[in-house]
């Protein structure tokens, strides 16, 4: 695979990896959920597992809470092989996706519950309680039950519990999941700001990629139970390496052919220039991908890629406009546009409309 | 009364259920399984009578509502002990209880059940030299001296005397002809109630086919069974709630006992004329209850001032006041002529006694051939 | 959103459950009344009374049985709740072949008549030698009740997230902490619901009662029982309306219990058994 | 059947220790040592016999499991079954309109009025049996009324077959209820509207939508009715007439006054059964119906 090799460079603010993931398995009832995973995650870090669901994320999670045993490999905390640590050993705590707080407990009673099991005195209970509360803004809700809090508040609860316990890594299984998408926006903003805060390592899942690339320093994608890439937004976004990477963060206009003379050639007519891609040889079937809001429909550069096509469908979405140009029989590109202030109704393009679409070579990316 | 934890019994049950079911013939004896054991022996003597003393509470087991409440409370109050009241509602299940083991120090049972009683060893001596009144009871020439259930009354003290017979109501029935035929009575068709109690059920049809009560012949049985399903057609139900199905109406002719009549029409009954009693020509059984300690009594001292309590004439009386049952205690037996001074039949002379009408202890064999039929009976 | 009613009224419907009601009720009706009639009649009310109360208040043997069902009650409520709970827990987290076998096999007696149950219960005893007692109706009362604790239980735990031991144990706790300090804590409607009913069928359950009870004084509804077959004394309508209210007033705290807290089980699905689909 | 509570696989597990396994052993051994055993005892007692001095001892003998086989027992028991699927239909009629009552026309009394229809049945069995016994007799209250109403002569409720089939449904029927009221509840009342623009009229509408869409609900309630049924000894002691008997009876009469512990279970592994072989046909006949809808 070739997720391993990026996964475990080294990494650039170092140290003992706060998470390590050594050759980690697990098989349910003959299907293997998650296969040999390796993965470091730095001290420090905002690290996300981004996939769909069923992608063995939720259960990589779980591994690592210790509510899950492995079938194979190891679970490494702080540098600490933990794999057959029971749960309440751990040096890690969890941000629940149903958020799991106690009903018959108040907000305080929640939120001390951790350092209550740690046996702390009364006196610096309840002002690291109260401490803990400023910082997620419940101060005032202290006494209320959790079932009359609102969903975000409830939430707030949810991290405040798992972090007073100064974990070495939280753990978030998608913990903006039960959010509506206004407060969802808002709750990234907020839990960014309190990973800076606080400086713990936080690992977390999710299905989206929005919330993954907005929030992460560094993103791995899972597909099957395997990592598909680990990297920056950016490297993940921009330089995706497999053909499910691709697919799934953002759109791509996604082509297979063959390796020829420097191009590919994804129709008998069509060869995309590409640039030099490391074990593949002439006559490979390879795939090549291009970011809609990459391609241009006018004011094209010299060192440009171009090809001439036909508008099929023209759809208006407010912020852009969304193209499908034919170009080959049977092969279409997505074209995005911005709907810049200058532009007016007029200006788009409207199907039948011959048109040239063109983008920079470098935007071609060659998967495996 | 706390489930107690970590029983000790399944050990042994397990290995005593594998055994007793599956041995052939052979009979283990494992200590502490109840159904692998020999027979119990027959004929011990009774253990030696206790004192006349109070020695702790009065477990004391009857039938229910069978004692005069404010005598119990008077004994409860002169002695300063506690009655714990337990009852029964058939001499079997009375039997059953004793025989799980349970303790009592007081039991009432009716005179064959004394007798099986104190073959089994189940009983303790009574000497009359402990009690103050036992010349109530055991004087001179006295039935009671020597009755046929308990030989040179050993374990035993009477209680009551009691003969069943058919209580009817005038206003419903003209016809009645003096017989046990009268309980297959044509104006009472539907309206007919025979006793709910296999002694009194077969010893009805055996003195109206000539047999003796007690019978245990297959061919008498037979002819019994017949009988008394014959008898179904005319009947409403089998119960032994006597009093109130005349009380409500819903019997017109009912076989009853002797005392339970005298307490309806004196007791209860609006217009008294309205029922009758007969004691059938073909005779009737005669019965006596009796008081009892069991060999396993933790208080018989108790027990013993019981009795000697209840045999006080004026506690006799109490009694038999407020249950219409003569007590044959000397000086109480005027007070129950006169109580049944309207109708004679229900009384019941020491002299009746001497009759061959009584339920005698049987063999198993004989009592589980009676039972089968008693069963077929009410089953079909 | 509340259900919409169909608006017409199926008259013939609305009859029956008049009619039900007047038959449930009416001899409920008529004990309370006669409790306080002050002649032994159960068909002319002749004036009011309170002498059959008085009757009772100094009728030992009566009172004796009312104190040993309460206890009865009492006990077999408190052993049925444990041992249910520990068997609703163990069914629900063991998953496996051996876990469904006991899971049928604890629920046998709910399907069994109660007079094979009472038989049965009776045999054992006197084969081992456990003298008949409190004791042994308190053993065969436990028995028959794990079943509905259980059932109840599993209702309620069905509905709580596993996800919340599961916080309890990241937060530091051992399983059986975890357990302690928030399970067991989340299942106080349900099991304070189950309580109140296994309390209230203990109470009046006769048949059970009769085939297990030894020398100690009588369990209420035995007595009644003999003296509803060998002739009445109108004190058993007084303890009758007494038990009446006591057995009235537990039901209707189990039924607001369990609706105001028991979103995993409906007072319905608590008696029935609930319903396979 | 009577498969209680929802129990869905949980999504996930948890990691196994020690605790839930010793949770699951305790109580087990509870039911093994007092339910199991003494079933087991039941079963193996009718091979034995009764002593001189009335114990009941093992043995090898077959003659009690051979006295079942009797044309007055087998009478007994179709006339148990009888009045067991009598008691089970007459609930039927009384718990569905009553349910259907209060489910869709209750309205926000509903919840009080089921409370209203359940509480009696936790309270005193025997007592509420005995009020119905002195009302219902000859010269009892009822029989006044009618005969003070110039209703005729009065009627001989007591002791009858009907009468003995009165107290089993005024026993049971609650069993019957809250199963047709539970699915009534579930049911969708757009599916009746719909009923009734497709089929025009109410009684067409309930016997081809509202009758099958419950109909769990009665098949619940059905077996919850009839096991109790069949079983019980008290309706036909109290309120049954000369020929009444019912099997429960014949137990309890072995175990009291017959003294004849073994032959009284044999009495008891009959009933058992007879129980199970009905079940079974109950079962097959309620799923092959599932499956063919």
């Amino acid at each position: 695979m070739t997720a391993t090799t990026t996964a475990s460079k080294p990494l650039s603010r170092a140290g003992t990896p706060s998470v390590s993931l050594r050759g980690l398995t697990k098989v349910f009832g003959g299907t293997t959920v998650v296969d040999h995973l390796d993965l470091d995650v730095a001290g420090g870090e905002f690290f996300s597992l981004l996939g769909p669901s069923g992608c063995g994320k939720t259960t990589t999670l779980r591994m690592i809470a210790g509510f899950s045993d492995p079938t194979d490999g190891s679970v490494l905390v702080g540098g600490e092989d933990v794999t057959s640590t029971p749960p309440h050993k751990r040096d890690v705590n969890t941000v629940f996706q149903s958020y799991a707080l106690f009903e018959h407990l108040d907000v305080r009673g929640n939120v001390g519950f951790g350092l209550r099991r740690k046996g702390l005195d009364r006196r610096t209970l309840d002002r690291r309680v109260s401490e803990m509360l400023e910082l997620v803004e419940l101060a005032d809700k202290g006494r209320e039950k959790p079932s009359r809090l609102s969903g975000g508040q409830r939430q707030r609860v949810a991290l405040a519990r798992a972090l007073i316990n100064e974990p070495k890594v939280l753990l978030l299984d998608e913990p903006l999941a039960a959010l509506d998408l206004q407060l969802r926006h808002a709750m990234q903003a907020e839990l960014k700001a309190l990973q800076r805060e606080v400086g713990i390592t936080f690992l977390f899942v999710t299905h989206d990629q929005d919330e993954a690339l907005s929030m992460s320093d560094r993103v791995a994608i899972m597909n099957n139970g395997v990592l598909e890439q680990c990297g920056t937004p950016e490297d993940v976004y921009e330089r995706p390496t497999s053909v499910f990477a691709a697919g799934f963060i953002g759109t791509s206009n996604l082509m297979s052919g063959v390796w020829s003379h420097g191009s590919v050639v994804v129709a008998p007519s069509v060869a995309i220039p590409a640039p030099a891609h490391h074990g593949s040889a002439e006559g490979d079937t390879v795939s090549v991908a291009v970011r809609p809001e990459k391609i241009w429909l006018g004011d094209h550069t010299d060192e440009m890629f171009r090809l001439p096509g036909t508008i099929e469908a023209t759809t208006y979405h407010g912020a852009t406009t969304r193209y499908r140009v034919a170009i080959a029989p049977g092969l279409a590109l997505t074209v995005l546009e911005q709907n810049l202030p200058r532009m007016r109704a007029e200006d788009r393009w409207d199907p039948g409309d011959r048109v040239e679409v063109g983008w920079l070579p470098e935007h071609t990316v060659v998967l495996t | 009364m706390t489930p107690a934890p970590g029983h000790d019994h399944p050990r042994c049950t397990r290995r005593g259920l594998l055994t007793g079911g599956l041995a052939v013939g052979a009979s283990l004896s494992l200590p502490g399984c109840a159904y692998i054991r020999d027979d119990a022996p027959t004929d011990t003597p009774p253990p030696p009578s206790a004192k006349a003393e109070i020695d702790g509470d009065l477990v004391y087991f009857n039938w229910a509502d069978y004692l005069a409440p404010s005598v119990l409370k008077g004994f409860q109050k002169e002695y300063g002990v506690r009655v714990i009241e337990s009852n029964y509602d058939s001499m079997e299940g009375m039997y059953a209880k004793l025989a799980a083991g349970n303790r009592y120090d007081i039991v009432f049972p009716i005179a064959k059940w004394v007798q099986r009683l104190r073959k089994e060893g189940k009983l303790r001596a009574i000497e009359p030299d402990e009690l103050q009144n036992a010349d109530q009871v055991f004087y001179s020439g006295s039935y009671f001296n020597d009755p046929w259930y308990d030989e040179g009354s050993q374990v035993s003290v009477p209680f009551t005397v009691y003969k069943t017979g058919i209580g009817w109501r005038t206003d419903k029935v003209s016809s009645m002809t003096g017989s046990w035929e009268d309980l297959w009575n044509e104006e009472a068709r539907g309206r007919v109630f025979t006793l709910d109690d296999q002694d009194e059920a077969l010893a009805m049809a055996a003195l109206l086919l000539g047999y003796d009560v007690n019978t245990s012949k297959p061919s008498e049985l037979e002819e019994i069974k017949k009988l008394l399903i014959s008898q179904k057609q005319y009947l409403r139900a089998y119960s032994s709630d006597d009093i109130n199905n005349m009380v409500a109406g819903d019997a017109w002719v009912h076989h009853m006992w002797s005392g339970d009549f005298l307490y309806l029409r004196q007791g209860l009954a609006e217009d008294p004329d309205a029922f009758d009693f007969e004691a059938p020509r073909e005779g009737v059984p005669i019965n006596s209850d009796a008081y009892a300690i069991p060999t396993d009594a933790e208080h018989p001292g108790t027990a013993m001032v019981f009795i000697d309590y209840l045999l006080r004439p004026e506690n006799a009386i109490k009694n038999m006041n407020y249950l219409y049952y003569p007590f044959p205690v000397r000086d109480a037996l005027p007070a129950f002529a006169e109580l049944a001074d309207a109708v004679p039949a229900c009384n019941v002379e020491v002299s009746d006694l001497e009759n061959e009408n009584v339920f005698r202890l049987l063999g198993s064999d004989e009592v589980q051939r009676r039972a089968a039929v008693w069963t077929e009976v009410k089953a079909s | 959103m509340p259900r919409r009613s169909l608006e017409r009224r199926p008259r013939t419907a609305v009859a029956v459950t008049v009619l039900l009601f007047a038959w449930l009720y009416l001899p409920i009706l008529a004990v309370t009344l006669f409790s306080f009639n002050d002649k032994k009649s159960l068909s002319a009310f002749s004036g009011f009374s309170l002498r059959w109360y008085h009757d009772l208040a100094h009728d030992q043997a009566l009172l004796e049985s009312l104190v040993a069902s309460l206890q009865i009650a009492t006990l077999a409520t408190l052993g049925s709740l444990v041992l249910g709970t520990m068997l609703a827990l163990g069914l629900e987290r063991v998953r496996s072949r051996r876990g469904r076998v006991i899971g049928a096999v604890t629920l046998l007696p709910l399907v069994t008549p109660e007079i094979v149950t009472g038989v049965a219960a009776l045999l054992l005893f006197t084969g081992i030698g456990l003298k008949l007692s409190l004791t042994t109706v308190v053993l065969a009362e436990i028995t028959f009740s794990i079943a509905y604790v259980t059932v109840i239980v599993r209702g309620r735990l069905a509905g709580l997230s596993t996800e919340v031991e599961e916080a309890a144990r990241d937060l530091g706790c051992t399983p059986w902490q975890a357990l302690r300090l928030v399970t067991l804590p989340a299942l106080v409607p349900a099991l304070l619901g189950a309580g109140l009913l296994v309390f209230a069928l203990v109470f009046d359950d006769f048949v059970l009662a009769f085939f297990t009870t030894g020398v100690d004084p009588q369990p209420l509804p035995v007595r009644v029982y003999s003296s509803i077959r060998f002739g009445v004394s109108p004190a058993i309508n007084a303890i009758g309306t007494l038990m009446l209210l006591v057995s009235a007033l537990l039901i209707v705290a189990a039924l607001v219990l369990l609706r105001l807290f028991g979103r995993g089980t409906s007072s319905l699905e608590l008696i029935t058994g609930g319903e396979r689909r | 059947m009577v498969a209680l509570g929802p129990a869905p696989a949980p999504r996930r597990s948890a990691q196994r220790t020690w605790l839930w396994g010793a949770l699951l052993a305790v109580p087990t051994a509870w039911m093994v040592a007092f339910f199991v055993i003494s079933m087991v005892i039941v079963v193996l007692l009718p091979f034995g016999r009764t002593t001189n001095d009335g114990f009941p001892v093992f043995s090898t003998s077959l003659d009690n499991y051979r006295a079942l086989w009797n044309d007055v027992y087998l009478e007994l028991f179709v006339r148990s079954v009888l009045y067991a699927l009598a008691t089970v239909v007459l609930s039927a009629l009384i718990a569905y309109p009553t349910a259907y009552a209060i489910a869709l026309h209750g309205g926000r009394y509903k919840n009080a009025l089921i409370a209203a229809v359940v509480v009696p049945f936790f309270a005193s069995y025997l007592i509420r049996m005995y009020a119905w016994k002195a009302l219902l007799s000859d010269d009892g209250l009822v029989n006044s009324g009618l005969r003070g109403s110039g209703l005729g002569d009065g009627i001989a409720f007591l002791n009858t077959p009907w009468a003995v089939i009165g107290g089993l449904v005024y026993g049971f029927v609650v069993f019957m209820i809250l199963p047709i009221y539970a699915s009534l509840e579930r049911l969708d009342v757009s599916l009746v509207e719909a009923g009734k623009d497709l089929y025009h009229g109410p009684v067409r509408t309930f016997f081809s939508v509202t009758l099958p869409a419950t109909r769990y609900g009665l098949y619940g309630g059905a077996l919850l009715v009839f096991l109790p049924a069949l079983g019980d000894f008290v309706s036909a002691q109290l309120l049954g007439g000369a020929g009444t008997y019912m099997m429960g009876n014949l137990v309890q009469q072995q175990f009291n006054e017959g003294q004849n512990w073994p032959l009284g279970s044999a009495m008891t592994v009959g009933m058992m059964a007879a129980l199970t072989a009905l079940m079974v046909a109950y079962l097959r006949a309620t799923s092959t119906q599932a499956r063919e809808t």
